[in-house]
């Protein structure tokens, strides 16, 4: 009995880490479905999102429902504006040109949080307040609950968005076939800033479930969280929406169990190795499309 | 830009005086080496303001008197990113401008990466956290901060025979250097006194989740949790444990300095004892002197780092005026006659190997502030 | 008889950059601070020669090869130190720190045959994350994290000559390399390689093959790391490393050997330039970056580009 | 003994049966018409023929050699080359190194020479320049040898295609749509070219193409597939004269 409950709060904390990786992942297989980039920077903009919060509710007091909504915009048109600045001059040239640029962004955001919030953590309480529910001799923490309720909730309603509106058709038109997609008369610039723009939301949602997790401002926050969910990505299956939830979910939980029934020492290690077992089971991923080229 | 121009502002003031031999006031260059930018930006930068008030101190009294000569300190701090590859060119850049003696480098794995270079050179180095026994291997190195095992002896020693404590769970980062340090120690010294280790869960750098970990030591008999890490490390793990309902004791070693300041509510730290030198809410003359001065200048409380920082700096004045000569032989010849009398310990003094002497303490948090332990 | 004039330019330089950095220590001109880059450049140079081998010419993304090279570093520091004389002991370790890294290569070329671009790229930086694990935990032989100290400072710049010509060996093999049978099929994998298999190229065995070649290189820049900084630790060959080797690599104009030698030289030698900025130092280095990458990619330089192959088009019409 | 032989080849993707029961013999010397609407599967012969695909069913001999399960590489080795419908060129690499790679298992040499450049590769390389320079007079390309393969214009891309696919020394040489994309004056040129080479390089060839003249007027014998079977076979002017393939093409 204590073992199985042991494995189930074992469980649980997987959990606990695996939604919030799968709420950054859903950013990423985002943006690198269609925009066909991968956003090194995606995991700076959480922490953008994290500091953004605690500007709006600690040193604006802004209501923190407001400040929600705020820090989302924000990230939302920052994101718009690095990629205009950054990305979009890019667009024809080699994909690892825009991969390289992605990760001078990510310096530039660490950088600019370092010199404008210095380099001393900030603490700063969780605005989400949810009581814990207690089964038997189980605890579920308020903020897994809801952190993994606004995952699903983001899934599907990014599910629906791609394939029920006509922004999503474009934006899979765009994944499909980017020149093709310009000749039906789509605009391929807007499909992919308007994909940004939901992409850093999402990493704005992200950073706000983190900081209310781990309550500690610091400018290097998004750099572990970030390669993690990418890593989570790929393991899902990169582009693939709901490959994103599966593959955060998973990762977190190997995370987890291998701590706690392995060794804590290479957790990290037995992670990557189930990533390299898996990739090499299943080259793309858990649910991800297998492109084969037509000869 | 404030910053900037106080940089510029230093480097025109050693220029001028540099080219100006006859001047009065002749300047001694003190080279720091640590982090400024990067995930231990925060340990550099608390060096180096901590070094800043003291020299600011030492230059309003008239600076340091060898001989005939009066010295004003200055302070070139170069950024090392606490990276092995790159604190040589930080200490080589502080050479090109003529360091008379190497504050530094802040982190362990870096100080080790110039130790040799400035032993060659045969410049006094004094380290004033790099915490590895191996920073003071040559005769040239000293250090202001314990070392790790000095403190997981004296805080294993404090748990078993003076808490009485037998069944410890540790948590510790296996991917640095300090932390394996100190646990090494603290799990041999337990085993000694006849104490178990219950469980010894470890972490990555930067790791923000430890309920893992934690979930594994709630499951064993633990009678109290050790972590030798950082504050940050503590922040993250309190909160946790605080909030899946723990309640077994905290202990932690001098990383935890500074983690009233980062926890969102004390109430999670409440208790807990960690070895410490330094504790900026000691109601003592020297202590609040140096606690006012660096608020009034930085708007921050003082760690121990900054703490350590500021007693190199008297470090340094102390071998001066006992050398009575800026010659580096003369200067580290002196080192092991030298009585300082700084923030993390009073006196201080040096043995031949290059430790500090002086004693451990034991802080604690009650009532959501810092206390040394009676 | 062109090709001649391009060896021989190639070793008058090689001669006159030897000759100038043997003047500039020698004669006391340059600060300290540029003597302690001058390894840390050779040893970007072979990293970077070798990472745009399989990122340029195998065309394949790599984020792995501090891996390579942590292997390189210290099974080649494990040689240094175990007091052999120097003579001895250097190149020895640099042929072990090739080796025990082109072992490594050969095992990540197991899932090298199976997957491609981005699924690659994600593997390779998985099996450096979990190298650096093992290196963590492999206390009694790697020293854990406290590193692995004491390695005789055998490559700092008195031993400039050692590792220069190293560096140079190094860019010659890669280069003479691209000119022959074997780097065009490496190549030809690149550009199609569906193309490259149906004249007979065996695309596994080439893709191995070049994954093990640059593993072999990274090792030894690993040696020369070690015996440079005396200290290893595993943290300092995260990806963080890998990515800043492939920057150098993307920056020089992928599959441009010569673009990558400046690039490293330059992303070596600029953070150390931008010192006098203090804080604003990695700021202004990211903006650098950006701004390289968008200017290589511009218009302006694509004009000159587009501009020189109008002009072979026009001849063809 | 003919030089190829096919016999109840078959594959199947999924539910579709892309090529069904195909029967082929091409003799030593012959040049063949694969021909057929859209989607009647002539590619995906192709692809059967060349290993990227592996066949459902059936056999594959060249000269005697079962061919099914070897790789693309393998069987370009034992003597089929071919060129792609969508030009697949190393556009990154100049017109002259397209042409050496593929002379890459003719003309070999050790990776120490590569490495080292020794005189063992400066021989063979310079062997490997004659060749690829011969080849290249052929088709009239070598005056652009040392431009990137990408900035020749398309009908030059072509030739250059199957320069490549010859550098191998085929025995059977598989064009698919050469004359696609190209003028009546450059596929009158293709035609010209293509009956030289077959003399010049002693090479048995079979293409897909949908130009009718330049099917007519080139190839002995046609095979016609729909719907992935076939649908006639013979020698060109009696299949072309076949109401069934009539039917095929023009429809009802």
């Amino acid at each position: 009995m204590a073992l199985l409950n042991g494995i189930l709060a074992q469980l649980l904390n997987g959990l606990r880490i695996g939604s919030i990786y799968a709420l950054i992942a859903l950013g990423y297989t985002m943006v690198y479905g269609i925009a066909k980039m991968i956003n090194f920077a995606h995991g700076d903009i959480i922490m953008v999102g994290a500091y953004a919060l605690y500007v709006f509710v600690s040193l604006l007091h802004v209501h923190p429902a407001l400040a929600v909504v705020l820090t989302i915009g924000f990230c939302a048109v920052m994101g718009i504006t690095i990629e205009k600045i950054a990305y979009k001059p890019l667009r024809n040239a080699q994909r690892l040109a825009v991969l390289i640029t992605a990760i001078g962004v990510s310096y530039l955001l660490q950088n600019l949080a370092l010199l404008i919030f210095k380099a001393t953590p900030i603490p700063f309480g969780s605005i989400i307040r949810v009581p814990s529910i207690t089964v038997g001799e189980i605890t579920i923490s308020g903020l897994t609950m809801v952190t993994l309720a606004v995952t699903a909730v983001v899934m599907v309603g990014l599910t629906l968005f791609v394939n029920h509106t006509k922004m999503g058709h474009s934006m899979l038109a765009v994944s499909e076939d980017q020149g093709a997609a310009k000749l039906m008369g789509i605009n391929v610039d807007r499909t992919i800033t308007i994909t940004f723009a939901i992409g850093s939301a999402l990493a704005a949602v992200a950073g706000i479930l983190y900081i209310s997790q781990y309550e500690s401002l610091l400018p290097t926050l998004g750099a572990l969280p970030g390669i993690k969910a990418f890593v989570a990505a790929v393991l899902g299956g990169i582009g693939s929406i709901p490959g994103a939830m599966i593959g955060g979910l998973v990762l977190g939980i190997i995370e987890s169990m291998s701590k706690a029934y392995i060794s804590t020492q290479l957790a990290d290690a037995i992670v990557f190795s189930m990533l390299v077992v898996v990739l090499l089971l299943k080259p793309s991923g858990i649910l991800g499309k297998l492109s084969i080229e037509k000869v | 830009m404030k910053k900037v121009l106080k940089t510029a502002g230093i480097a025109c003031t050693i220029a001028m005086l540099a080219s100006s031999v006859a001047s009065a006031a002749d300047t001694f260059l003190i080279g720091g080496v640590g982090p400024l930018t990067g995930a231990a930006a925060s340990y550099g930068v608390s060096v180096k303001q901590g070094a800043e008030i003291a020299i600011e101190e030492i230059n309003a009294a008239g600076g340091v008197t060898v001989g005939d000569t009066t010295y004003e300190l200055a302070l070139q701090f170069e950024d090392d990113q606490a990276s092995e590859d790159i604190a040589p060119q930080a200490y080589n850049a502080v050479m090109d401008a003529g360091a008379n003696v190497i504050m530094g480098a802040v982190t362990s794995g870096a100080c080790i990466a110039i130790t040799a270079q400035t032993y060659a050179d045969g410049i006094l180095q004094v380290t004033p956290s790099g915490s590895a026994e191996a920073c003071i291997e040559n005769d040239n190195a000293f250090r202001i901060c314990f070392s790790d095992p000095e403190q997981g002896v004296a805080m294993a020693d404090y748990m078993t025979d003076t808490l009485g404590l037998t069944k410890i769970a540790v948590i510790y980062n296996t991917a640095d250097e300090y932390s394996t340090g100190i646990r090494e120690a603290f799990e041999a010294e337990v085993a000694e006194k006849g104490g178990e280790i219950v469980a010894s869960e470890a972490f990555q750098t930067n790791d923000t989740d430890f309920n893992a970990q934690l979930t594994t030591i709630n499951g064993t008999d633990a009678e109290a949790i050790y972590v030798p890490a950082y504050y940050q490390d503590a922040t993250y793990i309190t909160k946790q444990a605080s909030d899946m309902g723990m309640s077994l004791p905290f202990f932690g070693s001098d990383g935890w300095d500074g983690v009233l300041g980062t926890v969102t509510d004390p109430a999670t730290v409440e208790g807990c004892i960690f070895t410490s030198p330094f504790c900026a809410s000691v109601d003592d003359e020297k202590t609040v002197a140096f606690v006012e001065a660096y608020k009034a200048a930085y708007d921050a409380t003082p760690d121990q780092f900054a703490a350590d920082g500021y007693d190199c700096v008297y470090t340094f004045k102390a071998a001066m005026e006992q050398a009575g000569s800026i010659e580096s032989a003369d200067l580290i010849a002196a080192m092991t006659e030298i009585s300082v009398s700084g923030q993390t310990g009073d006196p201080i003094t040096f043995d031949a190997s290059g430790a500090p002497i002086k004693d451990v303490k034991f802080v604690t948090v009650k009532d959501g502030a810092y206390t040394f332990v009676e | 008889m062109k090709k001649y004039g391009k060896q021989i330019i190639g070793c008058v330089a090689a001669a006159a950059v030897y000759a100038a950095v043997m003047i500039l220590v020698n004669g006391g001109f340059l600060s300290r601070q540029m003597m302690s880059l001058i390894i840390p450049v050779c040893m970007n140079i072979i990293l970077a020669v070798s990472l745009c081998m399989v990122v340029g010419f195998l065309g394949e993304l790599s984020l792995g090869h501090a891996a390579f090279m942590s292997i390189g570093a210290y099974s080649g520091a494990l040689i240094l130190k175990s007091g052999l004389p120097t003579v001895a002991a250097l190149p020895l370790a640099v042929l072990v720190g090739g080796v025990c890294a082109a072992l490594l290569g050969l095992l990540v070329g197991i899932p090298v045959l199976r997957l491609r671009g981005d699924y690659l790229a994600i593997t390779t930086l998985g099996f450096g994350e979990i190298i650096k694990s093992v290196f963590n935990a492999a206390t009694p032989v790697t020293g854990g994290a406290g590193g692995l100290k004491k390695i005789p400072p055998v490559t700092t710049y008195r031993n400039f000559t050692f590792v220069y010509i190293l560096m140079l060996l190094v860019i010659l093999l890669v280069s003479n390399l691209v000119k022959s049978r074997h780097g065009r099929a490496i190549c030809a994998i690149r550009d199609n390689y569906i193309a490259a298999e149906a004249i007979g190229i065996k695309v596994s065995f080439f893709k191995t093959m070049a994954f093990v070649i640059a593993a072999f290189m990274a090792g030894m820049a690993g040696v020369v790391y070690a015996g440079n900084i005396g200290i290893l630790k595993p943290v300092n060959f995260d990806y963080n490393t890998s990515i800043e080797i492939l920057v150098m690599v993307v920056l020089g104009g992928m599959g441009n050997i010569t673009g990558s030698i400046i690039a490293a030289f330059l992303l070596t030698v600029l953070p150390e330039m931008l010192r006098g900025l203090s804080n604003y130092r990695m700021l202004v280095y990211a903006i650098a970056l950006i701004a390289m990458m968008l200017f290589n990619n511009s218009p302006l330089k694509r004009m000159l580009v587009e501009k020189h192959n109008m002009r072979q088009a026009g001849k063809i019409e | 003994m003919a030089l190829l032989e096919v016999k109840n080849l078959g594959i199947s993707f999924g539910g579709l049966r892309a090529v069904d029961g195909l029967n082929m013999t091409i003799e030593e010397g012959s040049l063949v018409g694969l021909i057929g609407p859209n989607g009647a599967g002539k590619t995906t012969v192709f692809n059967l023929l060349t290993g990227v695909y592996r066949p459902t069913d059936g056999i594959i001999r060249l000269d005697g050699t079962d061919l099914v399960g070897k790789n693309p590489s393998q069987i370009c080795q034992a003597g089929i080359a071919r060129t792609f419908q969508n030009i697949r060129l190393f556009s990154d690499m100049t017109v002259a190194d397209n042409v050496k790679a593929a002379l890459h298992n003719q003309i070999s040499y050790s990776l120490a020479g590569s490495l080292l450049h020794t005189p063992h590769y400066r021989k063979k390389e310079k062997e490997i320049d004659g060749r690829a320079m011969e080849i290249l007079r052929v088709f009239e390309l070598d005056q652009f040898a040392g431009y990137k393969a990408a900035n020749l214009p398309y009908g030059k891309q072509r030739k250059l295609e199957i320069a490549r696919a010859l550098a191998t020394n085929p025995r059977l040489l598989l064009l698919d749509e050469p004359a696609a994309g190209m003028n009546p004056n450059e596929t009158a040129e293709l035609m010209e070219t293509i009956k030289f080479l077959r003399k010049e390089f002693q090479v048995t060839i079979l293409l897909i193409e949908h130009d009718m003249k330049l099917v007519a007027g080139i190839c002995e014998e046609l095979t016609v597939l729909n719907f992935g079977e076939v649908l006639c076979q013979g020698k060109t002017a009696d299949v072309l004269k076949d109401p069934q393939v009539i039917t095929a093409y023009l429809g009802e």
